[in-house]
């Protein structure tokens, strides 16, 4: 009734943590048995140890929250002995994100990572605000998006999903790209670029000043553009953004979405993924689906 | 084990205007032990999504109650403070490694100097139980704004020796905390402090004879380590702490804030 | 202390409704006196009268809600003879939102809504999700937006200013296109495009599919974007999504806004735009402001 | 003159276990007169932005209070009902315009026939009211799915006939109030309506003898007319009309929906 098949994923549920919101699985796994998960979204990472932004690096807005971590992981080695192994003890397979500053960067992360055992799949994070590439962001270009998905795609073992940004006139014609350029499935979206200013300071609470959005505030943007996207594209998605409840999984599903991520609930409740997943087979009967499978796309089929 | 419990506020008394005291009771409880750590506390409110990290003031394992004390300081305290006696509080915790009790300079005779400025005061003083329970002398240096503020005189005093300190010199010494620390040439064992970083500042400056325990605050998101949102560099040294998890104590020096 | 002087508005504070969320003011004057506010910007006026679109028209989203109303108003002549002359008991300077489908329709109400006695100012809203002009809309295009300004600065009486989409890349090149073009000012954000889905009917909710995202869920958005334009431009700006509150107000004078309007929020409480001017001066004052025109751009001043 | 209030929750009934009776008091209920209109109720959470639309039920301006009757529909209802007596509610209206009573057909010793299905049933009880007090038979039609949801028939029959029916046949008449107008052959000089869209298609098919009166929904913002979220075409003629200031309440036919 849960089980989802995705490129490089067989999923037991569609139910996954979203990139940057869990870690690597460690200190959720002293919450809940992580073989719960439909799979895992971890951490992007980088060819070599970020420190990533100064502090503060969160900021609480209306319905939501701004983050400007700027991509803090303790590089590629370090994924590959020790977190990725850590993760090996749970039934879950893993999505990796992965981010870098160059397409070279990308395409070294994603050769070596894509060989893990438990690695089922690659997120290209090419959304990130803070990741540049002659002034633009990898992910607000359809051109530049499409031939890193492409050189990606040469070296990868595994699937690649590439994650979209929201901050674009038009999403479609980017995922469209990406589509062609050969990739396996997208993520979306990515968090929306916001500010928040201290009053006090009359500075900016970020030390970044600039922040990614994310939370139940940006979920009705988020619905939008998986309905535009997956009815222009031929390749699954992914859905994120705001998602709290089993309702939220649905509306997700319901928009075009085969699976959904869960980011910023995990810092409200810890157990928010299990409860989630507990919760789905009855709210599926409530609104009379017999299963995810069924909901997909349903609002446009 | 127990992580997080829909806790019932038992008892609440309001220390000054902007000042609350709650009292809290679940199973919760029986997992704190460590002063200085902290619970992260849901806000009651939809468009408040990030919980508050609010230090453990004191903890009553056989009641099964722990106490906090906040300051309102937006809308997050502000809407805590409204809860009443009944209410429940989502509580996550206990969170974060405490003061430290069990290094060499913690043993009987010896002698402990708790520093705390203003809202930093609640958390010293579960330590300050512990610390007079392993058989430590315990002096307290309290510095506040002004005798408006002043929180918690009474309950140091019944536990050791308590100065105060106040900027506009409205009680105790004029001045700061550090100006006690000179002035009357306090020699300890063992510092402890919880405050503002200014404080911490003036703290370092004195080059103190022995090891210095300082607990940080940073903007939090998940409170348990995964986020990387209060994290710290480490001082003189690669690599990084994380206040939520590492913290929010570390040894003077140890981390760069 | 709260008076601002921009072009062609000498206003006695920086609280004015934002076009569609106040009507052309007849309804809110039932509750208080409309000279308390700084401006009022009405709904938007085409040619012709306008029903808009099918219902739902609006549903609500967390701390947000979506709306597609579709520009219902009653024609320019209506406006002309009925609405203003109404709004001309008020000692209120009226910003008049102008749309249309083409530039054409622009033109014609710009030229003749200016002349209108209590018209301070135009604001022309190329950013309304519903209005296209060959697929895309006016305000997501520099090239596009910049002609129209031009054009509609030739015939207009009063200071043109110019209604920004958030719904683009890089609103900073739109935002100079248009300054370049003539522009006197400035106004954003308009919605953010966003869509809900009935899990009952499991179709949209709004019958255009698709609507405005508004509310203080988009309020990081629009403090970041009017924070670029505002160092990126020298015409003033009227910020604008999700203000609730006076200390709301002063963090869009922070980002760079000079005056501020109010949307949704007179929906929550009908009373909100005179509790803000009242609350004004003692706000400013407990972050230490002499007057609106000290915060102005402060963040980055 | 008071438009909105924070008004006093002073009693709180449930029903059935979807749908609760609550009475508030405050000044804003002397404003109220005319049945049919409704109040804007803000839901108490800050993620909920958009006031709720509900009908009056009942009207007590001596005692400052008036009555709704809600079901839980969603997160807003099921906020809202969560209140308990002593909290407050922020209250908008009354608004639009109600039931007409005072059109030639209402006369003392004329016939009204109301009729209401499902939660349409509480805004007919102060019209009822309102009719017998000025002389007329009233004649109640009530529908609901089945006896489990059915409500109010204690408080309608003492104001006058009341006939029942229910989807499933659990109470009264199996069928619809369509079945009983036909079969009992019920004539009155004035009909009013409120409850779901299909009844009022199926009154419609009728062609009742009298004018009808119908209260209709529509996803409302701003409530009292400014937004034009809440338009419906006239039929048979140019314009249109908004639900919450010329509505809720049009005569069958007059507009579109
Ligand atoms: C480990 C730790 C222990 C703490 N213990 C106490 C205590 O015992 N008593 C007490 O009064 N305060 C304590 N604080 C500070 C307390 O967390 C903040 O005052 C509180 O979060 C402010 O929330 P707000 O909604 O009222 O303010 P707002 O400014 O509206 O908060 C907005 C956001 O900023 C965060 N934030 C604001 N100020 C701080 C801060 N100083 N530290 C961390 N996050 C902040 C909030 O958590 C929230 O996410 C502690 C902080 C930390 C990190
Ligand atoms: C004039 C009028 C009078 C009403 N009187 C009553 C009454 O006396 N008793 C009663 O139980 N219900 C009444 N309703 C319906 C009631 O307003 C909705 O059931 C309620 O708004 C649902 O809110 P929710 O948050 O529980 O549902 P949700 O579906 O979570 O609501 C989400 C949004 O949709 C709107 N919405 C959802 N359903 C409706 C609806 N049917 N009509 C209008 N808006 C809707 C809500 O107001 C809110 O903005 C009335 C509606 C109108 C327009
Ligand atoms: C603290 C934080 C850190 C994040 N880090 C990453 C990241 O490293 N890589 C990435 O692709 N997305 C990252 N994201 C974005 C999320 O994966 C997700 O796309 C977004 O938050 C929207 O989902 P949500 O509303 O459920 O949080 C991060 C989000 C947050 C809140
Ligand atoms: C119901 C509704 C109708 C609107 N109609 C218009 C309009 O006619 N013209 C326009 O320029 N903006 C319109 N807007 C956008 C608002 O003016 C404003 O830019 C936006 O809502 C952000 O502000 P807020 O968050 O305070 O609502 C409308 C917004 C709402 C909610
Ligand atoms: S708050 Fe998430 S790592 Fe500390
Ligand atoms: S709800 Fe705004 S016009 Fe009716």
């Amino acid at each position: 009734m849960l089980q989802v098949k995705l490129p490089g994923l067989d999923l037991k549920n569609p139910i996954m943590p979203a990139s940057g919101c869990f870690g690597f699985g460690r200190e959720f796994a002293e919450y809940y048995d992580l073989s719960l998960l439909g799979s895992i979204m971890i951490k992007a990472t980088t060819v070599s140890p970020r420190f990533g932004n100064p502090t503060p690096r969160v900021a609480e807005t209306y319905g939501g929250m701004l983050n400007a971590i700027g991509l803090q992981n303790p590089g590629l080695d370090v994924v590959l002995t020790q977190e990725l192994p850590f993760l090996e003890q749970f039934d879950v397979p893993i999505i990796a994100n992965i981010a870098g500053s160059e397409e070279e960067d990308y395409i070294r992360v994603a050769e070596k990572i894509s060989q893990s055992k438990n690695v089922h799949a690659l997120e290209l994070n090419i959304s990130c605000p803070n990741v540049k590439h002659g002034g633009i962001a990898f992910g607000t270009d359809a051109v530049v998006a499409a031939r890193l998905t492409e050189k990606v795609k040469k070296v990868s073992q595994v699937p690649v999903y590439v994650k979209l940004s929201p901050n674009v006139t038009d999403i479609v014609s980017i995922a469209k790209a990406i589509e062609a350029a050969g990739a396996d499935g997208l993520t979306m979206i990515n968090t929306l670029l916001g500010m928040r200013i201290d009053l006090r300071t009359r500075k900016p609470i970020l030390a970044n000043q600039t922040g990614g959005l994310s939370g139940p505030a940006i979920k009705p943007v988020a619905i939008r553009m998986v309905h535009e996207v997956a009815q222009a594209v031929h390749i699954p998605i992914i859905g994120m953004g705001g998602v709290q409840n089993a309702e939220d999984v649905l509306e997700f599903l319901l928009a075009g979405a085969s699976a959904v991520a869960v980011g910023t609930a995990n810092f409200v409740d810890p157990y928010v993924c299990p409860k989630i997943i507990e919760a789905l087979p009855e709210t599926l009967h409530k609104y009379g689906f017999a299963s995810i499978v069924d909901c997909i796309g349903g609002s446009f089929k | 084990m127990k992580k997080v419990e829909d806790m019932h506020l038992v008892q609440k008394k309001w220390l000054t205007p902007q000042i609350v005291q709650m009292t809290l009771k679940g199973g919760l409880v029986l997992q704190m032990n460590r002063p200085g750590q902290f619970v992260h506390l849901r806000v009651p409110d939809g468009s408040t999504l990030l919980r508050r990290p609010i230090s453990i003031h004191a903890i009553d394992q056989e009641e099964l109650i722990f106490d906090v004390i906040f300051r309102i300081e937006g809308k997050g305290t502000k809407l805590l403070s409204k809860l009443t006696v009944g209410d429940t509080i989502h509580v996550m915790g206990p969170l974060g490694n405490g003061f430290p009790v069990s290094v060499p300079q913690v043993q009987s005779g010896n002698t402990a100097c708790l520093i705390g400025g203003g809202i930093g005061t609640p958390p010293l003083y579960e330590l300050s139980k512990q610390l007079k329970q392993k058989g430590m002398q315990v002096i307290h240096i309290l510095g506040f704004g002004s005798e408006k503020e002043c929180i918690l005189e009474d309950a140091f005093t019944k536990l050791g020796q308590t100065l105060i300190s106040t900027v506009d010199g409205s009680k105790g010494t004029h001045g700061f905390v550090t100006d006690i620390l000179k002035d009357k040439d306090i020699q300890a064992d063992i510092y402890y402090s919880c405050g503002p970083v200014p404080m911490f500042s003036a703290l370092e400056a004195l080059n103190l004879p022995a090891p210095v325990y300082v607990s940080y605050e940073e903007r939090m998101a998940c409170g348990m380590g995964a986020c990387y949102a209060c994290v710290c560099k480490n001082k003189n040294q690669e690599g990084y702490k994380r206040i939520c998890k590492e913290g929010p104590v570390f040894q003077a020096g140890e981390v760069e804030i």
